[in-house]
């Protein structure tokens, strides 16, 4: 199954599960969304489950507010990650804030389903890292799978959990593939997957680069005898610091690998955990391989924009050969 | 009056009820239908006028840290929401406390928010309200999806959204007609064009014939009505009511009505307006009118006054003791509502802020 | 007809060239003042098929990463900016390559927008055209703004955006229409109503009347026009632009037209529509309608074809000498134009990139 | 002079330096803005050169930008932090990338000022700190002042910048006093100022809480004897790390000060930034005083949410107090 199979299969099996889901946004009824992860959805589950909205941002996430309000559990779509821009207010002043401002009476269970994130040749705004934006904000949950399997899972863990979330899918993984059991839950939203035990380096990533970090560590060990402990964290929000500080107390050393701006990226985030709880494990400090701070860069040239086997490998290199210069 | 039929909306608003309290010779409108109705909506529009004076008087004191009062406006709120079923769903700006009134929801929850206890006030959900709004315009949407889950529940709901003059320019206001009316949901958007968006006229907000005329350009029906006329304001929203129950969709309804109070406690509205203009509204006052008409109806008696009276004494002394050196409420109840359960980051940092808290002590 | 006249506005979209070239006996509208410029705008059209053409076989060679044809929207495009001033602004969506020809934007610089060597193309703002803008429905208020300036320069410029049906959902277009009528900005909202937005159709869009419709909820004139009559879309760009210069304010136009390609060449139409459909506007073809006035008024001459086709061959290959294996740009000017000057965080990435790139040489 | 006049004098010399400078947003014309900010502009420029908007932020920017392709200098308002949220999408996807995309033919030379952060006692969505999403969105400068003199300066700076500056007041400051001399500048934008020297921590803020810091060194110093160097920022982009690195050089210790919610404030880039490049002058864990991940409270609890002098107190003595635990 690919990435994309298995969101439309979580998709599938949580509307069954509970007819209080329902799924809209841009062209994902009759036209199945534009990678077809709601394809079927339309025609099984009738247009009123699952339909197209007229082209508004905005108004895609303010009315699932709404109708979270009066008890459904919403599952609408944002066709690309950068059109989450013009929905901004409905999810920080509402989605966000809503169960707050109402003291607890009012539940959100409204799962943003974004595709996200670049790699893929897309055009402008197609390509956008948001997940600081969200993770910054209180009352997210900000969940991002790194193969069929966690998608699949995640994304019905997402839906079954009263809280809103916003579920990033790493566009350039949705042609993925890998056997997945359906209806098997993966582990929880709130845990990290050590995707790759090692014990020179911890690598700290998710959605799409955590194979981009597989492939570094296999030239690592076949090149430099190094061996890699790739993280993968799955969900940003809650962050799973345990799994990071249990890996970073053995190898002493870290690296934060994301494609989004470096600049209060994930990897600062992370950076400032690590070093404020785990001072005197590092061996180094903890470094950033990252995109840069410019704008998602035209198709041609995100392949060198975008951090990969070299980047991070140079990066791990940094952090190994530190020392008091 | 046929010049006022512009692209087959009506400026002049729909009135039954003239300032004088004489009938207006409308439409055919029957009123008598309405007699076993207007006298409690006199009571509770006496009870908004008075309870918005206490919170007045307590933001004065320093109990409240901004009020914006409604005052002017209780015949479009009461008028509003007294055509309505309890379960349907309302979707407040910030300034609707005649509707509140309707919906029995507690003045000291109401004025938890304006004290800065509690964002949103307390109370309101429980009413089938949602909680104040203050990001204008945004609140719209909240009505649509619901509204349309009214639909898909085939409760029979119908849900209000409260919009000022000024939230019709924001992008959301037109997503939410526009979603609305293309689903066909049961929503009425209901705008108190009340002359001013803080300091700005309607002249810089808008140059269409009217409010309701935008209800055109989304295929659904607009009318304004008298906003100061609570029988009037009653009457049209029971119409679009009654119209979006049998799944004829959404209606654009403008009350017109004045702002007789600054924008908030915290406004002073001698910068921006005349006092001719507000004498002349204040000579439209939707109190005195309804009043007018139940005494020349037969309608009135004594008991009538008095009970409002004492409703709305009984009202500002529950807002008194409510609010009144109300204790701060807990900054851990903060964390507890982030999440259904809290993340490991939010543990840790209600302990830090109980310990530092702690150490103060 | 009269049925058709909604609200003050005629569901009958204006036209002057009937689908087989003769003329509409409409509105009394002077068609020979035209006839000087009809033959060139037949050329342009003429090119910008032909060019869509070699632009779609450029991205099935691998050549291009995307690209949305404007097939069946030539009149719409050509007509409207054929009506205006080289000084007047355009802001475009993403489809309008007629438009862009009629301001002689360089193709290839159009080409590298959708080969991704640079986002939103290269050469347009030189000729008073915004970028190539895929965020949808933000560009209107960009045109707002620059009309608005144009008024503070007192230029006598008009400014256009172009805006899909899909479009008109979004909150940026209702503001930006509401602004501009406000401000009775010099400003054109240019609706392609090309019948769809992606797999979306216009019943899922909006339930006015027509998009026209939505003028009268701002306050200002709407017309709609057929949009697959360069004649007609041209006149009725020229009134609103001379209403625009004369201080008149906004209009917004509603040119009915259809998108006969897919929505990019990424999109599989025959998932949501039918061929019937497509067929019969096929036989609604712009250019060939333009072709059968020019013949039937005796403007044709045979070396109006000839300059056509010349006109496109030219065009054709300068696009695909600029876009065929094109090299890539430099890495170092997305660092270069993030500020006037880069800050230091800027100008240690830049240095730590080209490291590295330096190193994998 | 206090802070609101400062700003009004510094709209009013740059209107009259360059008559391209436009000012508007809602209630800015006939009331001068809901904190007079703006008070006489309107009577003296006339209402073309500063007006009232229609209630719709995103139209205040998305004309901004419009307006700056044709030549001039707009400097709209947005009436409070909260309701730039509408506007997010003109800013980030606009705003920022339009010099970008545009190859650097058109300069944005917006300068969107915003009465910012919390300390007021105001109503919901009125104290929201949102320099995080701007500094993070690259094509933005981010400038915060935090005395009179700085925000006349830095504001006419910002005028006559070329580039789009988000402009934060700090509310709570808009009322303090300081001789401002008309027309002079202090330092430019994208240097810091050492408020107070000290070698024994750095505490890195901005805007209204410099004072807090001020206070706080007052009190270590008279309580404790320890010398807090307080570097304020007053831009956040570009960030003036040369200034914090020559104090942390000095000091081995720092903490970073901001009222946002921790998570992926401002604090966690300086931190990841510090531990980076100062690994083995640190002596402990750069830590982190700060609002916390919840919605900005209600006026009433906003006290005791906000870092003060105790938090930053506490945090300094955690940074001096650390040891090999
Ligand atoms: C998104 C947003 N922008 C700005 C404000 C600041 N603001 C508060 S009330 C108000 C005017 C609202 O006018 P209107 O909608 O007519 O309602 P009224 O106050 O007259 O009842 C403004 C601009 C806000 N609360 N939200
Ligand atoms: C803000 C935003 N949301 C979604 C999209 C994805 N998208 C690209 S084109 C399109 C449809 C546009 O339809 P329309 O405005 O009718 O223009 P057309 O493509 O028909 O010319 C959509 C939804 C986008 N580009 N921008
Ligand atoms: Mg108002
Ligand atoms: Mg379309």
């Amino acid at each position: 199954m690919t990435m994309v199979q298995a969101i439309g299969a979580a998709l599938h099996d949580a509307m069954e599960a509970d007819d209080r889901v329902v799924v809209f946004g841009e062209d994902v009824g009759r036209q199945g969304g534009v990678f077809r992860v709601t394809d079927g959805l339309r025609s099984t589950f009738g247009k009123q489950r699952c339909f197209d909205t007229p082209l508004a941002e905005s108004a895609i996430v303010g009315a699932a507010v709404g109708m979270a309000i009066r008890g459904f559990r919403p599952v609408p779509e944002i066709q690309f990650d950068g059109f989450t821009y013009p929905a901004f207010d409905q999810i920080v002043t509402h989605l966000a804030k809503y169960r707050s401002r109402t003291r607890g009476l009012v539940n959100m269970p409204v799962t943003l389903r974004v595709p996200s994130f670049g790699g893929i040749g897309s055009p402008e705004h197609h390509s956008e890292s948001t997940e600081t934006y969200w993770a910054h904000t209180a009352g997210l949950k900000v969940v991002v799978p790194s193969t069929p399997s966690d998608a699949y899972s995640l994304l019905r863990d997402s839906i079954e959990l009263d809280d809103p979330v916003v579920f990033l899918e790493p566009k350039r993984r949705y042609w993925a593939r890998e056997d997945v059991e359906r209806g098997k839950r993966t582990e929880p939203i709130g845990k990290a997957a050590v995707r790759r035990a090692g014990d020179t380096v911890t690598v700290v990533t998710y959605g799409g680069l955590v194979v981009t970090a597989l492939e570094a560590a296999a030239v690592a060990h076949d090149e430099h005898g190094w061996d890699l402990e790739i993280i993968d964290l799955r969900s940003l929000v809650p962050l799973d610091f345990d799994t990071v500080a249990a890996s970073v107390v053995k190898t002493g050393r870290c690296v934060v690998l994301h494609e989004g701006p470096r600049t209060l990226g994930m990897g600062a985030e992370l950076a400032a955990r690590v070093q404020e709880e785990l001072f005197w494990n590092l061996e180094a400090p903890v470094l950033r391989a990252t995109g840069f701070d410019t704008p998602y860069p035209p198709a041609r040239l995100e392949s060198i924009w975008l951090p990969g086997v070299d980047r991070l490998l140079d990066t791990v290199e940094r952090s190994l050969t530190y020392d008091h210069a | 009056m046929a010049d006022l039929l512009i692209q087959g909306i009506n400026l002049e608003p729909r009135q039954l009820l003239a300032p004088d309290g004489t009938t207006t010779p409308t439409a055919g409108l029957d009123l008598t239908a309405l007699h076993d109705r207007l006298p409690a909506m006199y009571e509770t529009m006496v009870a908004t006028r008075e309870l918005d004076e206490e919170f007045v008087n307590l933001q004065r004191q320093g109990q409240l840290a901004l009020f914006p009062s409604c005052r002017g406006q209780e015949a479009a709120q009461v008028g509003c929401a007294s055509a309505l079923r309890d379960t349907d769903w309302l979707f407040p700006q910030y300034r609707e406390l005649g509707a509140f009134l309707v919906r029995g929801i507690d003045p000291g929850g109401i004025g938890l928010a304006w004290r800065g206890t509690w964002h949103g006030g307390v109370g309101f959900i429980e009413r089938c309200v949602g909680p104040i709004s203050i990001a204008i315009g945004t609140h719209a949407l909240h009505a649509v999806g619901a509204a349309m889950a009214s639909t898909w529940l085939a409760d029979g709901g119908v849900t209000v959204a409260f919009i000022g003059d000024g939230a019709t320019s924001e992008g959301d206001v037109h997503e939410a007609l526009n979603l609305a009316a293309v689903n066909q949901a049961p929503c009425i958007f209901y705008v108190q064009n009340n002359g001013w968006a803080i300091s700005t006229p309607l002249t810089d907000q808008y140059r269409a014939p009217s409010l309701a005329h935008k209800a055109i350009g989304y295929g659904m029906p607009g009318v304004r009505v008298d906003g100061n006329d609570v029988a009037a304001c009653y009457l049209v929203v029971a119409e679009a009511a009654e119209r979006a129950r049998r799944g004829a969709g959404p209606t654009l309804i403008e009350a017109v009505t004045y702002r007789l109070g600054p924008h908030t406690t915290s406004d002073d509205p001698t910068r921006y307006r005349s006092d001719e203009e507000v004498d002349a509204w204040e000579a439209l006052d939707p109190i005195d009118r309804c009043r007018a008409y139940l005494l020349g109806s037969g309608l009135w008696d004594d008991s009538l006054e008095e009970r409002a009276r004492a409703t709305a004494a009984a009202l500002r002394t529950s807002l008194r003791d409510a609010v009144f050196d109300a204790p701060d409420g807990s900054v851990a109840e903060l964390f507890d509502h982030v999440f259904v359960e809290p993340t490991p980051v939010l543990v840790a940092q209600r302990a830090e802020l109980l310990a530092e808290l702690g150490r103060e002590v």
